[in-house]
């Protein structure tokens, strides 16, 4: 077990994959030489040289487009979009094209493919380069998309989407970057579509996401410490697929949900799971469902301001106390 | 159908055979303006069994594309629909001049690119009654034709997405050193959208064996090129922004098309990079179904009929000395075949409910949660 | 009262606001001399001329940079996107640039512009011209999300629209283009943000919007031939927006919510709308809440498949028959 | 900062005097090709008030990027931060041709063209130290600076953006027939995205009288311009595609620049359309604040330091006979202003969280329901 940051898991798992299989190929802007903006791809140009680890000019349609052709031609691409923001400039290519190939084409299409790019708040960026978007991606037919919490799962995920033979959006937390964790030796390759409980407890199911997950675990130990109220915390991992047998499990257990979100309110993953719940274990709830999210507002920039914005530990604490009996 | 398949093959093999000559003129330098290709009376470069296989496309192109039109007027193809009637010498030429496994990409507007690859009038038809002897099964639509089986790597619907998508494959070509060329097919509209400048630029730069072909109809749906556009030649005049030198050629002539086609490849199989080629075409009905193409100045369509690539072809065979035997044989063949397929489109059944539960993941199921 | 279709309201509506206010200008493409491959703005180029009404290039960024910079500097641009799936084009615009701007710059850029779209499926034209995304728009904090279900409502809500003073997404149900209503002569102008109760009924509440309202008012009157259920039809009409008293009102009426949603069902409204009612009418609940959605897989083309896909008013009556007793 | 509101008058004062001459030179027909201005010994066109002007802005953009720099080290600059060392004299010379009521668009790499617009120092390093005296209020953020009371229409931080957005303002412009111009800058690495081509053959095409102007400082982020883009020029060699004049100046001198942008001012308010220039240049520090720069060859910076803006107009003055103790102290009566919006800024509390709920709406509110 070695400590890795959630910055250097990427890169781990990017090199494990590119030794082992000549087809997975690595493209974006700046990933090269410079080792990527958020250095969470460092040392792979020099390991594997510009033919396979390709810097690119600031057109993320391109590269989005040198994903899909490549990969519907054989080759694996991972492709870089440096902030999740961005994918916006290149959304047709994600939504329309390398999300339907396969389905419209009766089959025809393979898609082998990664998106990796940095999500979300917390370092004042302002309202364009901040933003949680994984509920973009996840309201899209044929896409996978993955968000992991610590730099194990950044690792065994990011492994298993390259592997995997389905376009696989990879949604890196860039408030994580920093953050450091175990990761097991060797070879690692996770499973998509597996969430983990990573606390018990009776009273309450916290379901959260990402960066959203270490705040929720805190939340948990506060509440046990100070109010006596024993959640347990889901780590969603996969929002497709979605592994409901867990996550309608664990909120069958404690009959009461709470949904922890980076994203801005509206139509957000937690709806999806709120509406799930309210349809599938309805009669297992004891009480209502609380999203707690950011407000469905543009993100503001300055510190007080976006600190105030983005769920807390203490603004999971507070809703739980409130709300929970 | 019982002669389709042997066709075909013949076809091909003029294909491939010619693709090969293009090989041997590696050698050449790609000259930096194609010039107006000049019929030789006498045989020539080309040869008869290409031209031959060139007009076996011509025709199965205009007689599927009448058959659609006609299907259409008795209410058997749904959706939309974009005919290539008087664009069928682009992809003649072109698909001739490929190798059996270049890859093609096109837009809705596709039925000419996807047929000039090989793939069965059937599937085509079928595909635009929504059938389910149709490429896609019925589950794509006239707008997504697609047979991967012949390199023929789909039809694209949104504006600008398939060039830098054709732009991947040729990137798959290249890194795996395979030869391959990919060509991708468009209108003159797609000039001005934002994906046609990143792919090019892009293609340029990584100096990728892709060819971009730009079928200039002089119209975008209803609203006149010339109108939108800051340059006379929407993709002609716009190759020096990548470094890339200005070919416009006749669209109209598949003998230019299928030359322009095998120096470009011979280019890209060179290691020497991307071409544009803007062709100079007309499309003889309206965009789509709904069309009747009032907004073109009266005498233009008329004009262009002149022009028509078919009658125009047939009369370039004779002049090769090609007897009219064969010419006008091949004709009959191709419509009887079209005939066959039109039958086969009709007999097929509606696609079964259970083809929408399927094929959305590579494990060929739609389950997005356990 | 002239009877109108859906697509002659379109072109009343902008007629009508043209000829108010001059600082109200139109673009897109084959919107002018051709009157719109929809034929929804026949007649305003002759009367408003060129300058007014301008065809463009097939540059969706280009048309909604210029909605936007014209928006913020005098003008009320409308700005037509073909199909709304091609919003996946110019999505930096809508939602990175259109929506914040007013926000980042602490209240000092103004955005009173219209995009029209033509939404949803139902014409066989495959899975890249059929989607309805309004939950894309719903999901953008700063963007007003408007969606009518009949000629009497385009015409009001779009005059609103554009009359608004902030960036609003209209939504045209393409297959609702051809349908006919009644629309009040003379002046009108709806209101934003409101909500419609179509029909009265005691035992469950169809939530429903743009071309699923017509299916649900169907559905409700087979249900209350053929089944004895009485329900309650809300047609939502603006997302964003959203007349939360309206529905929550109706729905805590019957105890029972049954939405129906043309989008693919993950993080479609439907969803949203559900946990705001798991939240705050949990109590009023009696029994699980229903969404009825397209399947989340691209629509397939050909007429058989589209239709088993697309909510059925036979599929609605279905559902509240196994699932409402 | 009891001096500059009236510096600012005084700068502004001769920023209209200067845009009349423009005004003037409309009759003149717009030049192909600008040539590289020659410095003239005697006074010339531009005049000692004007110079001044220009001189005042370069000053004033240096030393708040200087200072900027420094409150980052001090660890009170929040988020990232972009400065334009070394790209003073773009900003200096297009603002100082401006008109009053102009408008003018940029990037994250915009703090010189916020305050060469006439912004206050406090409003900018304020936003940038997420303080309420910030000119967004600090809700913005370093990358968003805007003040549209002085016309600077925005910073943009996603690529390419601003370029339609721009030109829809130029729309404005021309539909009210006011006589405005709207003018975008942006960096080499723009060129390469889509919205750059969409936005300028949109804006040839309807004629606007917008004036884009590519800042080359000859890297992306992290990534030389030459490795990605298919010609030398990113701009200059792309603006035939529009049917635009190629035009490349020397963007470290701020004579040429103001005399380029006369120019493509006039032509534009002269109904003739869009101009694209392209200004070399080069910044002297990294990309953002946490990039050192290690991918420049040794020697590149230094090179470039010789061609500094600052210096080099420090001299252009003295050339043209402006005194030394003038030039002087309006450096010394600049730092002053600066180290005044230093204090303003640090004394600012951070914005109040009622700030939050504010300003989604017109109507001032942040509800998504009733
Ligand atoms: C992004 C996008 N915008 C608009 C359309 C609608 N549209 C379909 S075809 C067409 C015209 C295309 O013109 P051109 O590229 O010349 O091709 P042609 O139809 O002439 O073959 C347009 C505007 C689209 N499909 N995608
Ligand atoms: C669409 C998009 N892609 C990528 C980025 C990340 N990014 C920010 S600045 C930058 C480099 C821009 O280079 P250039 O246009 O030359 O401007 P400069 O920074 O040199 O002023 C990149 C790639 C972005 N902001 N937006
Ligand atoms: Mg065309
Ligand atoms: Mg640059």
């Amino acid at each position: 077990m070695a400590e890795l940051t959630y910055r250097e898991a990427v890169a781990e798992a990017i090199a494990q994959e590119m030794r082992r299989d000549e087809d997975v190929v690595f493209l974006g802007e700046d990933i090269g030489a410079a080792g990527g903006v958020f250095k969470a791809t460092v040392g792979l140009f020099k390991e594997f040289g510009p033919e396979r680890v390709r810097d690119t000019p600031i057109s993320e349609q391109a590269i989005l487009g040198a994903a899909m052709g490549s990969a519907m031609t054989g080759l694996k691409p991972i492709a870089e979009i440096m902030f999740s923001d961005f994918l916006a400039v290149c959304w047709d290519i994600v939504a329309n094209e390398i999300a339907k190939a396969r389905y419209m084409t009766g089959g025809q299409m393979s898609m082998p493919l990664v998106i990796r790019t940095a999500n979300g708040g917390g370092s004042r960026f302002g309202a364009q380069h901040s933003q949680s978007v994984e509920n973009w991606a996840m309201m899209i037919p044929g896409l996978k998309v993955v968000a992991p919490s610590s730099p194990a799962d950044v690792k065994g995920l990011l492994a298993a989407a390259i592997r995997d033979p389905d376009p696989v959006m990879f949604f890196e937390q860039k408030s994580l970057y920093p953050i450091k964790g175990f990761v097991p030796d060797g070879e690692l390759v996770d499973e998509l579509g597996t969430a983990k409980v990573l606390r018990d407890g009776g009273d309450v199911t916290i379901v959260a996401l990402a960066a959203m997950v270490p705040r929720a675990m805190k939340a948990a130990e506060e509440l046990s410490a100070q109010h006596g109220i024993e959640a347990t915390v889901v780590d969603v991992r996969s929002l497709v697929p979605l592994d409901t047998q867990t996550i309608l499990r664990e909120i069958s257990k404690t009959g009461r949900l709470v949904t922890v979100e980076e994203n801005p309110r509206l139509c957000g993953w937690g709806a999806e799971i709120a509406s799930i719940v309210a349809d599938e274990i309805f009669w297992d709830l004891d009480g209502p469902i609380i999203r707690i999210t950011t407000p469905h507002i543009p993100l503001p920039a300055a510190d007080a301001l976006e600190d105030a914005t983005m769920p807390s530990a203490e603004r999971i604490v507070r809703e739980i106390v409130e709300n929970i009996d | 159908m019982a002669t389709k398949p042997k066709a075909v093959a013949k076809r091909k093999a003029s294909a491939t055979s010619s693709a090969k000559s293009s090989v041997k003129s590696r050698a050449k330098a790609a000259p930096k303006r194609v010039a107006k290709a000049k019929v030789s009376r006498a045989n020539d470069d080309i040869g008869e069994d290409t031209r031959l296989a060139l007009w076996r496309s011509l025709l199965e192109i205009r007689h599927v594309e009448q058959r659609a039109y006609d299907l259409f007027l008795q209410n058997l193809v749904k959706g939309t629909s974009h005919l290539a009637l008087g664009q069928e010498a682009v992809a003649a030429g072109f698909a001739t001049a490929m190798q059996k496994d270049d890859w093609s990409f096109c837009t809705y507007r596709g039925h000419h690119h996807t047929l000039a690859r090989g793939a069965s009038m059937e599937g085509v038809l079928g595909e635009l009654m929504g059938r389910e002897c149709g490429l896609l099964k019925g589950k794509g639509g006239s707008m997504h034709l697609t047979s991967v089986e012949h390199g023929a790597m789909g039809s694209y619907a949104i504006i600008g997405a398939h060039l830098p998508i054709a732009m991947g494959a040729a990137w798959t070509a290249q890194y795996k050193k395979t030869g391959q060329v990919s060509v991708c097919f468009f209108g003159d509209g797609t000039t001005n959208i934002g994906a046609f400048h990143e792919a090019l630029n892009m293609s340029a730069v990584w100096k990728l064996p892709v060819v971009f072909v730009c079928e200039n109809n002089l119209y975008m749906e209803y609203t006149p090129i010339k109108d939108v556009t800051a340059v006379h030649n929407p993709a002609g005049d716009r190759a020096a922004s990548y470094g890339l030198p200005k070919i416009v050629i006749d669209g109209n002539d598949a003998d230019e098309v299928y030359r322009t086609a095998q120096t470009a490849f011979a280019k890209a199989r060179a290691g020497e990079g991307p071409s544009l080629i803007e062709c100079l075409t007309y499309r003889h009905s309206g965009h789509s179904r709904a069309d009747p193409g009032d907004y073109r100045p009266p005498g233009e369509l008329e004009a262009w009929l002149k022009k028509d690539p078919v009658p125009r072809y047939r009369e370039r065979l004779a002049e090769f000395g090609i007897a009219q035997d064969v010419i006008d044989g091949m004709d009959a063949e191709v419509l009887a075949q079209v005939d066959e397929a039109t039958e086969i489109s009709k007999a097929s059944p509606p696609p079964g409910l259970d083809l929408i539960d399927v094929d959305v993941w590579a494990d060929g199921g739609t389950a997005w949660r356990n």
